[in-house]
């Protein structure tokens, strides 16, 4: 297992490279730079290119970043926060996103599994349609209106809740962004999790247990929903790492210092470092969850458990 | 039984292995040496994992074997192959499969099944002699022709593999490889089947390398058989051979686990255990000993000679 | 603001009133970029900055420039030579505020090392070597700015410029303590800690891009008596219709709107718009084919309803804009708004802009042209193109406009590389005179994305930013009224309109002042009560 | 003696719905389990075997529902005999009561019905726990006890085992255990050995005959294999298109049958004399439940078909206190029908063989000097 | 059997031609695909999600045409005007009337009646700030949201589709491979990629279409590599390689057709993606050009007057909320009758 780990992390790492190496590419499609503004003529412009090293061979700036990443510097950021060391944007926005993710996750996907286990038990039934018109309706309104909505009423209206964020109001801060926000993860994890259970629940092993006497809470948690839980993991995974990198909408209305909103001024106002972190960020976020999730697998399942330790059986 | 013709498929020394991981090899077939001659049925016995499939497969070239040389029709079909004999090996070597359901592409209408190998080998001819074939060959297999232009969730189990060896019937085969091809059917639909296949072999003289657990329908429908152990053939020979004289302990064993519909008996009658780790047998060490005729059995010159010594035939199943 | 320096009394109009204090809360839609005076560019961080530091002017109610930190300033008979005496002023670590402090902030904005984008700002002054500074020829040290002793700053200039004094509000000449500075190296500026300040407010709670920034009464502020604030908030809202809501819910003081809300609220005795300095353009690119006949470009010049757009579309204040210099940028030698002096072109004329195309037409032997347009993908440039479209269409037979949208960045490179037909582009003032916006059309001028080019114009231009006319402010005001003539006469670009915005500051709140030059909102001196 | 009834079930019918209509699954099935017995059904694919134990079990298929019948259980409850109709006990109650503790299951393929996800030695006292609140120490030491009474060496290592690391023959032995786990009166297995190999399948009905021998449980035997039925069962119940069309001890089925359904079955398996050049097949195939029944059932495959097959569904008659057939062929009215000859060849040659061992003691299988060199 | 029976009097005797006539007998009367279409029918979300497609289409081919309005057509004087219904204004509700909730009080205002000839004026769904007729650009707007759900599907099933299948069906290293190109376009952003995309082609219907093929495919090849992974293995594909079939022809012709309507029903999921993509696109302000419209764009432009003109987001959101609604429906629907493993109904 530690040398399946090893591995994986190792290949992991050479994925990553090959990223930033395709980002690095990438910017340098970007038309105009950081510094085009209508002021600066075309010298001046260069000139302070010069000074940020924009102007060097690309595999120089790309040997450069990687060598300065290792030391926990990502650059500056030209023009969102000028001369700023973007680790120190990352260490200020990174936890508020990573914390909004978070706790959407973890409120989508303890509905969306409730509302789809209690479909598959109810399946044909009036509750399974109306659990599913639920989860329907998470993917089908656009979150924007969404949250906008939630703002509205419970903030403006009824005044549960702030508006606006502010890390001064703790939770209750969180709470109307990371309701917005996990509307998707419910529908998908609701949707998914009905598929997944009625499938399990229809198999031959739910039937023995059944036959053992096994009924209720045991039957649905530990045999159906374990079972089901792996390929449901399957799509959690990648709901993760969006959702813990931010979202440009709920992050915009709610004026939350995410990264969501950052990368997408950056990539407007062309910030290179910024949008080369912040897209490191997400994939080493990505093959982090994916890797967290491939030894999930093997702690709920045990044949993958073992078919990766060695032979078996 | 001297056979004076030659052979249509001889298999010598096959080995298949599977390479599962850098450390592990799987070896399904390690040294196994048959001959099948026109117009007979070689049965293959074996439990479930034996390499009974595999053998099947590797004969059919689903696999590119590990070792070993394999002629069909005197050409060689174990090694890389020419466009004729590939030709000739794809038409006139046919299989048939377990599951009657899961051998017939469901999206399929029966003709374009049926019609398959005529498509990929451009033998199909006119659209109307296409169907033409096609409806005989149903007919020949007891389906009506109505049925051609059905899917395959249209049938019954028996109907289904009924189609299946229309399938095969169709290239005219000289050699059909049964994988457990009525072991999924019902026992009154397995008679049917059976009854066909044999019908077919009259007719056409096709040989049948016929795989199955079934020992009492492999007895009945088999000319020869091979019993198979963790992918070597422990002892090979006539029918009668095997099951009136079975000297390789596993043979035995098998023989003795055959459950026999006459309840009187079948009560008092317990099988025979058998262990490969705990009968001190190695089977890489044996060779093949002829006993009599075809009549061959894998062992050690010693543990032979310790087999043949007990003459024992009176006590096997069966005899009266 | 040329010549007009002291006039005082205003500040002192404001006295505050010792018993309101309070917090006052603002909107604004961007993060600040930088608090770095030098290295800052944006309005919003200009604003911020305005509140923590003083530099030696700052603009009154009315957007005068007037004496801060500047206790006296002796301006030599040529007018190359200005000499400021410092008030006694502290930095917020306690040290006095000197003479060093600004050659340091000066000598820093030209460094070519320092690369602000905003270093060319000091050439626009005139001070002595900024050009050949900022061209890496000369040292920073050789700048012709130096501290007589710690009171006295003496500036030397090229030639005269005659809103010299009107720059030294921009926060770009702000000064910057040294060993502060270099102290807190590339830290300055991520922390309320690493930020220093000289001004009515010292920040409490900063982080860079945060959205909320807080600010405190510095209480050693040199005016500190006239500060009524205790502190300010300032809290980033992108979203106009949460800014609204939260100004309803009382949690803003000042918030911004957008035209969509102008109908709800412009009854509002709170609500009021502010013209800003910028103006809307459309620039024709005069090397593609069709752009460079004149009538042509009339013909859209005139073609759509500048009023309907800045009535109907924006409704947050903007003007149809018949000029290129937006009003309130600059007064004549006798104080009177350059608008004022001047008349208007290319005004909405659809039988005129029908008739210029029918020339066109003539001259360039072709039917029906097809142009396209690249924007900006901001919400009003979105909305102010369309309508531009639909109404250049409806108006000229034969003319189509396509609409591009793209990212500002991509927009300005774009332009910068010549490659467009029809830009929608804005220009806002960085100094009160009509040369910030005369000099963009020369024909060697970077700005002239256009390649528009005329040689009169060149002549009057550039004569009065440095040559002989520049002596005469007098002739030279009228060179510039000429100037606009001729390019606009000429349709070198098309104005569409002069921005304006839309507030609302609640009626307990006095004192917050918008200006359409350099710092455009001041709150320090507002009293809330 | 008298044999005591633990299962009785009267006139069961299930229906399922299904987008192509309703299925009638099982059309009133009688059948009878005496204490200690083993209760064989023997039948076609889809004859409706596994849909009526599973009504036993109340684990029927949301779509499925019970149109008619009784399931009296007979059972020990709080140390008294009771009789309950299992119909009218709620699936909670079933659980709680029923499942596992007093009817066990054993499913047709090992290889699906274990949870892939949990040790066997959980899945083994998990009942237990449930039912009798087992402390983990005791059910453990029981869990144990049973893995070594199925057969399996080195159970104590084996208990953390998963389903994957067995083999099919070692997974079915866990599956019995479980189903032995809580102590059930009756075991159901439905097809326990079809997925297996016959050397395995061999050592799984030696295993179930011997635990019966020790416990004295009552098992229904599910299968279509009439080697298998003439290993186990006491009594045979033959299954046809939902219905029980012949019922009697194995050796009135097998020795005296009366259906011509039942002669099919019996000389469609080749035994180990059969050189007949054609095996003796039914013709046709097995009816589609989806269509209603008109008639004998297995009329159209029936070679010795009547008229009134076609029109009428034929009543049960009785042969013996014991042994009924349900096909017009035993009316009064019917014209003679002797057994098909080679059925007769095949029962002498059996009848035979038997007389080498009736009454005596001596287990048929090879001699001892045979065991001695393997 | 209470009922005593009647006896006809050749009751008795053997059926004549007892055998062989009954050999052949249908099974299952019906086809695969008829089979399939009668359970779809039966499933209710698949029907209402398949008719309100159909109604949204059609509403979409002729809404712009029955309005009287174009969709770039800006009536100077008819700005933010709220939704009047012929017919329905009699009843006091879709008469034009908005009430303004100003901050110096509420308002209510009609400007149908401000206008001149305001009385024969009619906006089903209201004008936007440019005077615009909603009604005429929610269709059209539809018209672009349905294109780039037609797109989504087509890009999923070709290339989603054939990636998955080729990497899944060669397996060893050609599946190493692709599997990890796959990765790494996954572990980048998509927003990123999709931005810059657009950003260096021109924006436009073009650009978001390939944006949405470069990144729409992934979840769907994922799919069909599974899909081939399991059938690969299957007998009748082995059937085929016995008989000689080449590669292709056994991918294309014998596994194709067995996943494809599966592969379809999942592309179905990703047309919400992809519609919201082009939503997201239209927010951060690079979606379609203007003045086109697609449902996410007039979402967008018409969510900045949620709070004062509350009817203009109505029908986008509404048109997209029932046509993701119904793509899913019938989506889930279409997957539940043809998974077999669900059959029961
Ligand atoms: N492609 C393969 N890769 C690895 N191992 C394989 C492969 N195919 C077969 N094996 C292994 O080879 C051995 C023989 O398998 P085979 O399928 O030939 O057995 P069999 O006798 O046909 O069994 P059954 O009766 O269950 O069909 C088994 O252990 C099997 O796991
Ligand atoms: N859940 C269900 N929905 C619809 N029909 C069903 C269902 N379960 C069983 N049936 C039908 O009921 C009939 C009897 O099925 P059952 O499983 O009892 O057959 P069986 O005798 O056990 O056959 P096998 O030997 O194949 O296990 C079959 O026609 C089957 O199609
Ligand atoms: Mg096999
Ligand atoms: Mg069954």
């Amino acid at each position: 297992m530690k040398k399946y780990i090893a591995r994986r992390v190792l290949i992991s790492f050479l994925t990553l490279l090959v990223i930033i190496l395709i980002l690095f590419i990438l910017m340098q499609l970007l038309p105009g730079s950081p510094f085009n503004d209508e002021r600066l003529t075309v010298e001046q412009q260069t000139m302070i290119m010069n000074k940020y090293g924009l102007n060097d061979p690309l595999p120089v700036q790309f040997f450069r970043y990687l060598q300065n990443m290792l030391v926990g510097d990502f650059g500056k950021s030209y023009t969102i926060s000028k001369d700023t060391d973007v680790a120190i944007l990352l260490q200020n926005r990174l936890p508020i996103s990573l914390a909004l993710g978070g706790i959407s996750i973890v409120l989508g996907a303890a509905i969306g599994l409730f509302l789809g286990v209690f479909s598959a038990l109810k399946h044909n039934t009036v509750w399974d349609s109306v659990s599913t018109f639920i989860t329907v309706l998470g993917v089908s309104i656009p979150s924007y209106v969404f949250a906008l909505g939630l703002s509205y009423y419970f903030g403006f209206q009824l005044k549960l809740f702030p508006m606006l964020f502010s890390p001064a109001d703790g939770t209750n801060a969180y709470l109307l962004p990371a309701v917005a926000l996990s509307m998707t993860v419910m529908a998908t994890v609701g949707r998914f999790t009905r598929t997944e259970m009625l499938d399990v629940l229809n198999s031959d092993y739910i039937q023995l247990v059944e036959s053992k006497g096994v009924s209720g809470p045991r039957l649905v948690i530990t045999h159906a929903m374990r079972n089901a839980s792996i390929s449901i993991l399957t799509v959690l995974g990648p709901l993760v790492v969006s959702l813990m990198t931010g979202s440009l909408v709920v992050e915009k209305i709610f004026s939350i210092p995410g990264i969501g909103q950052l990368m997408v001024q950056a990539i407007q106002s062309n910030d290179y470092n910024i949008i080369i972190s912040l897209a490191f960020v997400y994939s080493a976020l990505y093959i982090g969850v994916m890797l967290v999730v491939d030894i999930l697998y093997g702690v709920l399942d045990p044949r993958i458990r073992l078919a990766k330790g060695g032979s078996n059986g | 039984m001297s056979e004076p013709t030659k052979p249509i498929l001889s298999v010598k020394n096959l080995k298949q292995h599977f390479k599962v991981n850098r450390k592990f090899t799987v070896k399904a077939v390690d040294g196994v040496s048959f001959d099948i001659y026109p117009g007979e049925t070689y049965g293959l016995v074996g439990e479930s994992g034996s390499g009974k499939s595999t053998i099947g497969r590797s004969v059919i070239r689903l696999y590119d074997i590990t070792d070993g040389e394999m002629t069909f029709n005197g050409q060689d079909i174990s090694g890389k192959m020419t466009k004729e004999t590939n030709e000739m090996m794809r038409t006139k070597m046919q299989m048939i499969f377990q599951d009657p359901m899961a051998s017939l592409n469901p999206r399929k209408t029966v003709m374009d099944i049926i019609a398959q190998g005529l498509d990929i080998h451009g033998k199909a001819g006119s659209k109307e002699e296409r169907e033409q074939q096609v409806i005989e060959i149903l007919e020949r297999v007891g389906l009506s022709r109505e049925f051609a232009n059905r899917y395959p969730n249209q049938f019954s189990g028996g109907q289904r593999q009924r189609i299946g060896i229309a399938r095969a019937l169709i290239m005219n085969p000289d050699l059909i490889i049964a994988d457990e091809a009525i072991s999924a059917l019902d026992v009154s639909i397995q008679a049917q089947i059976v009854n066909l296949m044999k019908d077919i072999q009259k007719e056409t003289n096709v040989a049948y390398l016929f795989i199955a657990h079934d020992l009492s329908m492999v007895r009945y429908i088999s000319d020869r058989i091979g019993v198979l152990h963790l992918g070597h053939l422990l002892e090979t020979g006539t029918t009668e051979e095997i099951f009136t004289n079975p000297l390789h302990p596993y043979t035995k064993s098998l023989i003795s686990a055959i459950p026999h519909p006459n309840p009187i008996l079948e009560k008092k009658r317990t099988s025979l255990t058998y262990d490969y780790a705990a009968s001190g047998l190695n089977y890489s060490e044996g060779t093949l000993h002829t006993v009599e005729g075809t009549h061959k059995v894998l062992g050690t010159d010693l543990e032979v000679e310790r087999w043949l010594q007990k003459d024992n035939q009176s006590e096997v199943i069966g005899v009266s | 603001a040329c010549g007009g320096a002291n006039s005082d009394g205003a500040a002192e109009d404001v006295a505050a009133d010792e018993t309101a204090g309070g917090v006052l809360n603002v909107q604004v839609d961007v993060e600040v970029a930088t608090m770095d005076p030098q290295m800052a560019t944006d309005g919003t961080s200009f604003e911020v900055i305005a509140n923590t530091i003083e530099g030696l002017y700052t603009l009154d109610e009315s957007g005068v420039a007037v004496p801060s930190l500047a206790e006296k300033t002796d301006v030599s008979e040529d007018g190359l030579t200005y000499t400021f005496t410092l008030k006694d002023a502290t930095w917020s670590n306690g040290t006095p505020v000197t003479a060093d402090d600004f050659v340091y902030a000066w000598q820093r904005l030209a460094d070519p090392d320092t690369a602000s984008e905003y270093y060319y700002i000091m050439g626009i002054a005139g001070v002595v070597n900024a050009d050949e500074i900022s061209a890496g020829e000369k040292d920073p040290e050789e700048l012709g700015v130096t501290a007589i002793d710690e009171k006295t700053l003496e500036v030397k200039l090229n030639h005269p410029v005659p809103f010299f004094e009107s720059l030294m509000a921009f926060p770009s000449f702000f000064p910057m303590n040294q060993a502060f500075f270099e102290e807190a190296g590339e830290n300055y500026g991520t922390s309320a800690d690493t930020l220093i300040a000289n001004g009515a407010f010292e920040i409490t709670s900063y982080e860079p891009a945060a959205t909320t920034i807080e600010l405190e009464k510095n209480p050693d502020y040199f005016d500190a008596e006239n500060v009524s604030l205790d502190g300010i908030k300032y809290q980033v809202i992108k979203d106009t219709q949460q800014a609204m809501l939260s100004y309803q819910n009382g949690d803003l003081d000042v918030v911004t709107l957008a035209g969509e809300q102008v109908d709800l609220f412009k009854d509002d005795p709170e609500f009021q718009t502010i013209q800003a300095g910028y103006l809307w353009y459309i620039s024709p690119n005069t090397k593609v084919p069709g752009l460079e006949n004149a009538n042509l470009r009339k013909a859209l010049g005139q073609a759509f309803d500048k009023e309907y757009i800045a009535e109907t579309v924006l409704k947050d204040g903007s003007n149809a804009a018949d000029y290129m210099i937006p009003e309130g940028l600059a007064v004549d030698p006798e104080g009177v708004d350059f608008r004022e002096t001047t008349g208007t072109y290319l005004e909405f004329d659809p039988a005129a802009a029908q008739e210029a195309l029918e020339l066109a037409k003539e001259e360039l032997g072709k039917d029906s042209f097809t142009f396209t347009m690249i924007i900006e993908d901001t919400e009003s440039s979105i909305n102010v193109a369309q309508v531009l479209k639909s109404q250049i269409e409806e108006n000229l037979d034969g003319v189509t406009v396509e609409i591009e949208q793209m990212p500002k960045k991509t927009r300005l490179d774009r332009m910068n590389v010549g490659d467009y037909e029809l830009a929608l582009t804005r220009w806002g003032p960085d100094y009160a005179d009509p040369m910030t916006y005369a000099d963009m059309f020369l024909t060697d001028s970077g700005n002239n994305k256009g390649f528009w080019s005329n040689a009169k114009y060149d002549e009057l231009v550039n004569s009065s930013l440095d040559g002989e006319l520049s002596l005469d402010p007098e002739a030279r005001w009228t060179a510039l009224q000429e100037a606009e003539s001729i390019i606009l006469e000429d349709a070198g670009i098309l104005p569409v309109y002069q921005k304006g915005n839309a507030v609302m500051v609640k009626s307990n709140v006095t004192g917050v002042d918008f200006h359409t030059v350099g710092v455009s909102r001041i709150v320090k001196n507002a009293v809330k009560e | 003696m008298t044999k005591e009834k633990v299962l009785s079930i009267r006139d069961l019918s299930i229906a399922f719905k299904t987008s192509s209509g309703l299925v009638n699954a099982v059309r009133g099935v009688n059948l009878d389990l005496y204490k200690g017995e083993t209760l064989a059904i023997v039948g076609e694919s889809g004859s409706g075997k596994s849909v009526t134990v599973k009504a036993i079990m109340g684990i029927l298929s949301n779509n499925g529902k019970i149109k008619s019948g009784t399931i009296e259980y007979t059972y020990e409850e709080n140390g008294e005999k009771v009789t309950k109709n299992l119909l009218d006990f709620s699936k909670k109650e079933m659980r709680k009561n029923i499942n596992g503790k007093h009817i066990a299951m054993v499913f047709q393929d090992p290889m699906t019905s274990l949870d892939p996800t949990m040790n066997i030695g959980n899945q083994i006292m998990e009942g237990m726990r449930i039912h009798y609140k087992t402390p983990k120490k005791e059910a453990y030491a029981k869990a144990v006890e049973l893995l070594e009474l199925v057969g399996i060496t080195d159970a104590e290592s084996r208990m953390s085992n998963y389903p994957h690391q067995l083999s099919g023959g070692m997974r079915q032995r866990i599956v019995i255990a479980i189903a032995l786990a809580s102590d059930p009166d009756v075991l159901i297995c439905d097809e326990p050995t079809t997925a297996l190999d016959v050397t395995i399948q061999a050592k799984i009905l030696e295993l179930i005959q011997s635990i019966q021998r020790k416990t004295g449980i009552s098992v229904i035997y599910i299968t279509h294999d009439l080697g298998v039925v003439a290993k186990v069962a006491n009594d045979v119940n033959v299954m046809y298109a939902g219905r029980i069309i012949e019922t009697g001890t194995v050796n009135e089925v097998f020795y005296e049958p009366r259906h011509p359904y039942t002669w099919g079955l019996l000389l469609a398996m080749p035994d180990l004399e059969t050189k007949a050049d054609k095996l003796e097949s039914i013709p046709g195939n097995p009816p589609n439940m989806e269509h209603e029944v008109v008639g004998d059932p297995f009329a159209p495959r029936n070679p010795y078909a009547l008229n009134i097959d076609l029109r009428l569904e034929p009543p049960m008659f009785k042969i013996s206190e014991t042994h009924y057939a349900a096909t017009w062929l035993l009316a009064e009215d019917a014209p003679d029908c002797p057994l098909p000859k080679e059925l007769q060849e095949r029962i002498e040659r059996m009848k035979r063989e038997d007389e080498r061992y009736v009454g005596t003691d001596e287990t048929y299988t090879f001699s001892e000097e045979l065991k001695a060199a393997l | 059997m209470d009922k005593p029976i009647e006896f006809l009097p050749n009751d008795f005797e053997f059926v004549k031609d007892a055998d062989g006539a009954m050999i052949d007998e249908v099974y299952s009367g019906e086809s695969f695909w008829k089979n399939i279409l009668r359970r779809i029918v039966k499933n209710k979300g698949a029907v209402v999600g398949f008719f309100s497609i159909m109604i949204i289409l059609i509403l979409a081919l002729i809404g712009p045409e029955i309005s009287g309005y174009t969709y770039d057509q800006q009536i100077s004087g008819h700005e933010s005007m709220a939704p009047r219904i012929p017919g329905l204004e009699k009843l006091g509700i879709f008469d034009g009337t908005e009430t303004l909730k100003t901050s110096t009080g509420e308002m209510e205002v009609n400007k149908y009646e401000q206008i001149s000839g305001g009385e024969d004026v009619y906006h089903w769904f209201g004008t936007d700030v440019l005077g615009r007729d909603l009604f005429t650009r929610t269709w059209e707007g539809t018209r672009i949201s349905l294109y780039i759900a037609l797109v989504a599907v087509v890009v999923d099933v070709l290339i989603g589709m054939s990636y998955g299948m080729i990497s899944g069906f060669y397996g060893g290293k050609v599946d190493m491979i692709m599997q990890r190109v796959m990765e790494i376009l996954n572990g980048i952003p998509s927003l990123v990629v999709v931005t810059l995309l657009i950003i260096v082609l021109k924006p436009g219907l073009l650009s978001i279409t390939i944006a949405i093929a470069l990144t729409g495919w992934i979840g769907m090849s994922r799919i069909a590599r599974a899909s081939m992974l399991k059938l690969k293995q299957s007998e009748y594909v082995l059937a085929a390689r016995t008989m000689g079939a080449k590669d292709f022809p056994i991918m294309y012709k014998e596994i194709l057709p067995n996943i494809f309507s599966q592969l379809l029903i999942m592309s179905m999921f990703s047309i919400p993606s992809a519609i919201f993509t082009e939503a997201f696109l239209a927010f951060v302000g690079i979606g379609i050009p203007v003045p086109m419209a697609s449902l996410g764009s007039l979402i967008s432009e018409n969510f900045k007057s949620l709070t004062t003109h509350f009817y203009m987001i109505v029908p986008p959101v509404i048109v997209l909320a029932v046509l993701m609604l119904s793509f899913n429906m019938l989506a889930d629907g279409l997957r539940d009758a043809l998974d077999p493993t669900l059959k029961e109904v």
